[in-house]
């Protein structure tokens, strides 16, 4: 029997299988219209990678925003204690994670065994999510990760006060457009700082425990990752595929659930 | 008089071009990111084909969030002022505003003649607002253009709970994916955006009778649920989207007329020499032209006569002016010998001397 | 001025009220204690509803306002929070009632029942007071709260001023603040306070608050026998009917019947899975929902520390003012929400963990509420400190439009799993 | 369109630099950190009933807590606080957490308002100032809570006198009085140069003075102060505007505040502020046979009062008062979101302006705001208001 899961994030969907000795198969593929479909999708991309057949006894579970209503999986468990049990498996000293998504950030306490201890998230306001950092991608007109790249050159920082997603777009706007414009690495330093000050104040609110794992798509961006290093004091761990520990975190449940004998 | 106004907001320029109280020609374009180059494309398009040039503008005044960036502007006024004076050139009786835009929502209560009595904002969240109904539009693949029409089909408004702009959009697709006509999306979207607006109308109080102006006032769909949660039946001008402009260019007019100066104008007579500064400052924005300095000052210099605009104004008589110092021996040394001068007579305080 | 008998919506609580109680004595399943209580509302709704063409006088006040003092003199006491609730609840009237408020100019970060309380004078939907009694227990908003219904009712009003901290000058000061206060009501109602009768009240009282804490210990015991809605019926009990007959007659009613159900081992829900703690309100309209919920889950609210932990002591009759002064101090809210931030509230919070078998707790941070929500990281970091995961949830306690039932069920269906997991 | 000034004034007027000064180096000015080189206790206080002469008799630098002076997210003040108390408190918090009052030996607060209050609480467990008071605020001007309020000033008085080791001396108050009297006597002086048609002073310039007179020895402050009269006397400049504002509201200190709203041609006359007015308007008067302690608490009592006290009139005539005495066009309201006590008062207060036909602006803003664009175009709509109705 092998474990699968699936975690149908608003923008990604992401399918890992565990066996008995790790990661053998994974994808990432494009969110859908239907929860459902994605769901099929990622999982017969993961299985196709792993040379397996869906009724070659897999146990599936689900997870994130789309992962309750799917039928596919025999279990479905929440986001949060997916990605308690995804970062506990990589990184067993970790205490705490942030987890940083299209449309959510999640802040998460872990405890010695691998449990969720406690959780916040970044909630009714888009400001500090990954969209976020999408649109203002947009508007300067360059990749994700160019502008990763280039906030790493940054020596200043321009100020973005706003936290309203929107309002933080003329801001931008306006630094670009001003006489002399501020440069772009600065304007860029200056959207991430604004970013993590508000990752950081959900932080707070659980309380800072080292260590600090980073976790989910934009824990790929190293600009990012690294601003948040400088605010944090300290260095964070960040996996190697971090959109895929949610996923991993299913798996992981999945696992456990096999070992008690539950089947679908 | 060919006057303009000029309407830089968030997400449209406006320009309205009026001759002696009658409107030339009006447009509408997109915002660019320069406001600069934005406001000279916007007025070069509104004076197309009407045989005018910019040089022709006897006053230009702009407003809008880019107000203070047109270089050919003579003036900028708040967008709040303006929406409340350009709504009189159709309905005076309009006494309650709703400006919906691009970025923010606002509510005015003004009088008959436009003077706004009270207003309010929406701050901290873009939620609602004309650019937030543009993304929503993008989503569900609707042009703009037909958001207001479609909503007006729906059958059963779905609730929405979260009035962020980015979140909402989410939530949006989340039903659309669920099934939910666009209709019914669009629906809920515009209870959910009037019910904010109605709040803040409460807080300015709402008085008959009420108007929506902005660009949001062209979608039906949201005027539709603004009339059955306000209660009143907004006034609608054929084209809300440009009444900030308009009210600037009557404005523009109001100045030409010199109802009001637009800067506090002070007029300097005088020179200085190697003795010092002789200059007299009359300020013609307080003059009346009521003539009490003419009689007091023992050397009259004083006069009083019509400026441009036909209004009386004490002046320096133009023969004193070079010779100020030997005919004036100073206001404090009036003062003292006659126990008056033409500061202590003036009831308007408009005279000022610099020795 | 809008005439009360044309608009107040009192009528409509009573029938309301007066609906619920029969449906319950027609349920032969339904506890007794359930009619008794609806039976209190009836009675006091009623007579607020006859009391000006009975000619009494009608004293609205602020929540935990010593009304006894107003029953003692034959005032008819109007709660103005709890009656605005009410209405909010039983006639789902609260958008219109905010929107009242939010029209007198109160911003949306004024504390929502108080902006609604405002929005009810105002549209007509309370009675006329013929006074309004006010202070400043529990927050800044009871104690602004005066001044506005002050103005819109046109009637003549008296702050009650409570010391912040308690030492023997500011007792003596409370004390002369309702001297002070019984002296204005005589003057303007041209009653004379009754003694005897506030004696009496006091007596009761003095039950009353050893029946709650009887109905507290036995919600010690598992199962817990206590139904997740029944805390808002006691802190609606306190706050109407403090002393009362009627409140009395409920509270025994309800203790005998938890007590049996404690004696047959069962629990208000079954199995019992999770016992929780919760911290302030949830929100009011969410009280049928948190029952399903519970029922659904297993879970139930064992303790609420900050609403249902009477202080020890006892009232004494033959003292009546000095005790209702005591009984201020001794309310449950003002240990924790009230007053400086002592060892001993807190150390409270801890005990209440232990003693209770909590599970968890949820902190309902009602953003209307700034001193409630300045203690939600503080009270976490104690009760984590011994295993007490805290969830919390942002909400407005009678505005149904700021968070959904449904975002609401998300957040607590992720606790569940989260106590399920450890 | 700016207020018009005729000269710059940096020139004309080196004092009011050294007090900019002050401000900008706070709160590791100079003068703090030399009165603790020498062995000087530091004290922070919260709020304006919090008697400062007792500090200052028992030789102990008072100073204000404040927060930031921008708009920012206040990571640890909103952990704490959560986010609904006012961004004042949540912002002095923060600064607190991080350790910028370590130099602090004591915190002493008032039971003012529910922000006060739980700042102090938690000020009390996560920031181990090593004196802590809280004194009970009566808010009510009736005889018994003076009584209660004078037992309270006498209580803090014996609690630091506990914590120092040694009494505080009646002639020590005495001289504290007149110290502090003599700096609100100079202050009055500063702002009856207001009242004229164009004051030498502008509305931001004067906040530079105030947020210093919180920030260094009172003795220091008035020399500096009277140097600083002494230099408007001589100096030409003028400041003009397009109508004369008064800022009423709870706490702010942020001058570019005023700035920005001088910048639209509003020029700020006067205020109501627990950052201005209210804090230096009303003397300390011993009467005779009357102990330094008791006129201390009945000034402190009777003081320009906050929103929180009862009956609101008081201080709703206090207001009409200074708009009759400044000629006040148009009273700007600013209050910090989630200030309950302020934003309770306000429709009550536009009543009473709209009856002598002042109007209000109402703005609801974050401490530490320096007036974002949206802010400005709501004053300019305010001003081209005022000038519509002149007309
Ligand atoms: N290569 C990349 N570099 C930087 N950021 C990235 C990259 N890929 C994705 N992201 C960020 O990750 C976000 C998506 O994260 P993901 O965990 O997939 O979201 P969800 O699980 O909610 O669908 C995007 O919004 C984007 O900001
Ligand atoms: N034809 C239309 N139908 C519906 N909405 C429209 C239409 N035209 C413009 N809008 C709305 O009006 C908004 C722009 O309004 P406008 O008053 O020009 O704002 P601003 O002055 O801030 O630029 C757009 O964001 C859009 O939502
Ligand atoms: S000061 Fe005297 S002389 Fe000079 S202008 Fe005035 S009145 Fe004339
Ligand atoms: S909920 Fe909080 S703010 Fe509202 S009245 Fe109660 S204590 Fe005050
Ligand atoms: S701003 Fe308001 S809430 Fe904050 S401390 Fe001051 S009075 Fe209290």
């Amino acid at each position: 029997m092998r474990a699968l899961g699936v975690d149908i994030g608003s923008l990604t969907t992401k399918a890992v299988i565990l066996d008995g000795e790790g990661i053998i198969a994974s994808s990432v593929i494009a969110s859908g219209d239907e929860s459902e479909q994605s769901a099929g999708n990622a999982i017969d991309e993961a299985l196709k990678q792993a040379g397996l057949k869906k009724d070659d006894g897999v146990f599936i579970v689900s997870t994130g925003a789309g992962g309750k209503d799917i039928s596919l999986s025999q279990q479905s468990k929440s986001l949060t204690s997916c990605l308690a049990r995804g970062v506990h498996r990589l990184f067993p000293s970790a205490r705490m994670s942030i987890d940083m998504g299209a449309e959510s950030s999640t802040v998460i306490k872990i405890s010695e065994r691998g449990r969720l201890n406690d959780w916040v998230n970044q909630d009714k306001c888009a400001a500090g999510t990954g969209i976020f950092l999408q649109q203002m991608a947009k508007l300067m007109q360059m990749p994700l990760d160019e502008m990763a790249a280039l906030s790493l050159q940054a020596k200043g920082r321009a100020d973005i006060t706003s936290t309203c997603a929107v309002f933080a777009e003329s801001e931008v706007i306006s630094h670009v457009h001003r006489e002399p414009p501020t440069p772009k690495e600065d304007i860029v330093a200056g959207i991430y700082y604004s970013v993590v000050s508000r990752i950081i104040s959900l932080c707070k609110r659980i309380g800072i425990e080292r260590d600090v794992a980073v976790t989910g798509g934009v824990a790929m961006n190293g600009g990012l990752v690294k601003i948040l290093e400088g605010e944090l004091g300290f260095a964070v761990l960040v996996p190697e595929r971090p959109q895929l520990v949610a996923a991993l975190g299913a798996a992981v449940v999945a696992q456990e659930s096999i070992e008690k004998g539950i089947s679908g | 008089m060919i006057v303009a106004g000029i309407d830089i907001g968030s997400r449209a320029a406006k320009a309205v071009v009026m001759n002696n109280g009658a409107i030339v020609s009006s447009v509408t374009c997109d915002t660019g990111p320069e406001s600069v180059k934005t406001s000279q494309m916007t007025i070069a398009r509104a004076l197309e084909g009407t045989g005018l040039a910019l040089d022709d503008m006897e006053y230009v005044v702009a407003t809008g969030y880019g107000r203070v960036l047109v270089p050919f502007a003579n003036e900028n006024i708040s967008e709040i002022s303006c929406h409340a004076r350009g709504i009189t050139w159709y309905f005076p009786e309009v006494r309650t505003i709703l400006d919906m835009g691009g970025q923010d929502c606002k509510a005015i209560n003004c009088d008959a003649e436009g003077r706004v009595n009270n207003f309010i904002m929406n701050d901290k969240c873009a939620g609602g607002t004309g650019r937030f109904l543009e993304m929503i539009a993008d989503v569900l693949n609707i042009p703009l253009e037909k958001i207001g029409e479609a909503a007006l089909r729906s059958k059963q408004a779905i609730p929405f709970n979260t009035i962020c702009a980015v979140f909402a959009k989410s939530e949006a697709i989340a039903y659309l994916r669920k099934g939910v006509s666009k209709e019914d999306i669009l629906a809920g979207l515009n209870e959910a955006i009037a019910t904010r607006c109605l709040n803040l109308l409460k807080r300015v109080s709402i008085e008959k009778e009420f108007t929506i102006t902005g660009g949001i006032a062209k979608n039906q769909g949201m005027v539709a649920q603004l009339r059955e949660k306000v209660g009143l039946e907004p006034l609608l001008s054929e084209d809300p989207q440009i009444i900030g402009a308009l009210g600037a260019a009557l404005f523009a007019e109001d100045r030409c007329r010199g109802k009001a100066a637009a800067v506090p104008a002070k007029v300097q007579y005088g020179y200085s020499d190697g003795t010092g500064n002789y200059f007299i400052t009359i300020d013609t924005g307080r003059c009346d032209g009521c003539g009490e300095c003419v009689p007091a000052c023992p050397s009259g210099i004083f006069e009083v006569a019509a400026d441009d605009n036909g209004q009386l104004k004490a002046r320096v008589k133009e023969d004193a002016r070079k010779k100020l110092a030997l005919l004036c021996p100073g206001y404090e040394v009036c003062l003292s010998k006659l126990g008056r001068n033409c500061h202590t007579v003036c009831p308007r305080e408009a005279i000022n001397h610099t020795w | 001025m809008v005439s009360e008998t044309k608009k107040s919506k009192i009528d409509a609580i009573i029938r309301a009220s007066r609906l619920i109680m029969r449906m319950n004595q027609a349920n032969p399943a339904s506890p007794k204690s359930e009619a008794l209580y609806y039976k209190m509302l009836t009675s006091y709704y009623t007579c607020l509803l006859n009391a000006h063409d009975e000619g009494k006088f009608i004293a609205a006040h602020t929540v935990f306002f010593p009304s006894e003092i107003l029953y003692a003199m034959d005032i008819v006491p109007m709660h103005t929070e709890t009656t605005t609730w009410m209405m909010a609840l039983f006639l789902g009237e609260q958008a219109e009632i905010l929107s009242a408020g939010a029209e007198l100019g109160l911003v949306p970060e004024i504390c929502s029942p108080h902006r609604g309380l405002a929005g009810a004078f105002s549209l007509g939907a309370l009675p006329r007071p013929d006074a309004m009694l006010w202070s400043n227990l529990i927050c800044d908003n009871t104690a602004k709260s005066g001044e506005l219904i002050m103005e819109i009712n046109k009637c003549p009003g008296f702050y009650l001023d409570h010391p912040f901290q308690r030492s023997e000058t500011e007792d003596k000061y409370f004390l002369g603040e309702l001297e002070d206060m019984i002296c204005f009501l005589e003057e303007k109602s041209g009653q004379k306070m009754d003694w005897d009768k506030l004696s009496k009240i006091v007596q009761r009282m003095d039950h009353q608050m050893e029946l709650f804490r009887e109905i507290g210990e036995l919600r010690k015991t598992v199962p817990s026998p206590f139904p997740n809605r029944g805390f808002l019926q006691l802190l609606t009990t306190d706050y109407l009917c403090p002393g009362q007959p009627e409140a009395i007659e409920y509270l025994e009613a309800l203790r005998d019947e938890l007590a049996e159900m404690v004696r047959e081992r069962k629990g208000a829900v079954s199995p019992e899975r999770f016992r929780l703690m919760t911290l302030f309100v949830p929100p009011m309209y969410l009280m049928g929902f948190l029952e399903k919920i519970g029922q659904e889950y297993g879970v139930v609210s064992v303790v609420e520390p900050l609403f249902t932990r009477w202080a020890e002591g006892r009232l004494d009759p033959s003292q009546p003012l000095e005790s209702v002064a005591r009984k201020a101090a001794m309310i449950p809210e003002r240990r924790s929400m009230y007053g400086p931030l002592g060892q001993e509230a807190l150390q409270d919070l801890v005990d209440c963990a232990e003693q209770y078998k909590v599970d968890g707790a949820v902190y309902w941070a009602f953003m209307g509420c700034r001193h409630t929500c300045a203690t939600v990281k503080l009270f976490k970091d104690l009760l984590n400190e011994v295993d007490v995961p805290v969830l919390t949830i942002d909400c407005d306690i009678v505005d149904p439009t700021i968070n959904s039932e449904a975002e609401i069920r998300e957040k607590m269906e992720q606790f569940f799993e989260l106590l399920e997991d450890r | 369109m700016a207020i018009e000034v005729t000269q710059s004034n940096a020139v004309m007027l080196p004092t009011l630099e050294r007090f900019r000064q002050i401000n900008d180096a706070f709160p590791k000015t100079g003068e703090i950190l030399e009165h603790k080189s020498k062995g000087g206790k530091v004290f922070g206080w919260l709020c304006t009933y919090v008697p400062e002469e007792i500090l200052h008799a028992a030789g102990i630098l008072p100073v204000r807590v404040t927060g930031y002076s921008q708009e920012m997210e206040l990571e640890d003040g909103n952990a704490y606080l959560y986010i609904n108390n006012c961004s004042f408190s949540r912002s002095c918090l923060q600064m607190g957490l991080r350790g910028e009052y370590e130099f602090l030996d004591g915190m002493v607060a008032g039971s003012t308002c529910d922000g006060a209050r739980r700042l102090f609480d938690l000020w009390q467990y996560y920031i181990k100032t090593p004196f802590h008071h809280i004194l009970t605020v009566p808010r009510k001007y009736t005889g018994k809570a003076h009584d209660l309020y004078y037992q309270q000033v006498t209580q803090f008085k014996e609690h630091l006198e506990e914590f120092l080791g040694r009494k505080i001396p009646d002639e020590q108050l005495i001289n504290s009085i007149e110290v502090f009297n003599r700096s609100r006597a100079l202050l009055k002086q500063l702002y009856e140069l207001r009242k004229a048609d164009a004051p030498p002073i502008s509305g931001a310039e004067t906040m530079e003075v105030l947020n210093a007179s919180f920030r260094m020895p009172k003795e220091t402050f008035n020399r500096w102060l009277k140097d600083l009269l002494e230099e408007l006397s001589k100096s030409s400049i003028t400041h003009k505007g397009r109508a004369r504002l008064m800022v009423v509201g709870s706490v702010m200190n942020n001058p570019e505040f005023i700035n920005s709203i001088e910048a639209q041609g509003g020029l700020v006359v006067t205020d109501e502020l627990c950052t201005s007015t209210r804090y230096w308007s009303d003397p300390v008067v011993v009467e005779k046979g009357e102990s330094p302690v008791k006129a201390i608490s009945k000034r402190y009592l009777n003081n320009f009062p906050c929103a929180r006290m009862v009956p609101s009139d008081e201080r709703f005539n206090r207001i009409l008062n200074l708009v009759k005495e400044f000629r006040v066009d148009g009273v700007i309201s600013q209050i910090i979101r989630y200030c309950v006590p302020y934003a309770h008062d306000l429709p009550l207060l536009r009543d009473r302006l709209k009856e002598v036909g002042v109007p209000v602006l109402a703005l609801d803003v974050e401490y530490g705001t320096s007036g974002s664009g949206q802010i400005q175009t709501r004053v300019q709509a305010f001003l081209e208001m005022i000038e519509a109705r002149k007309r």
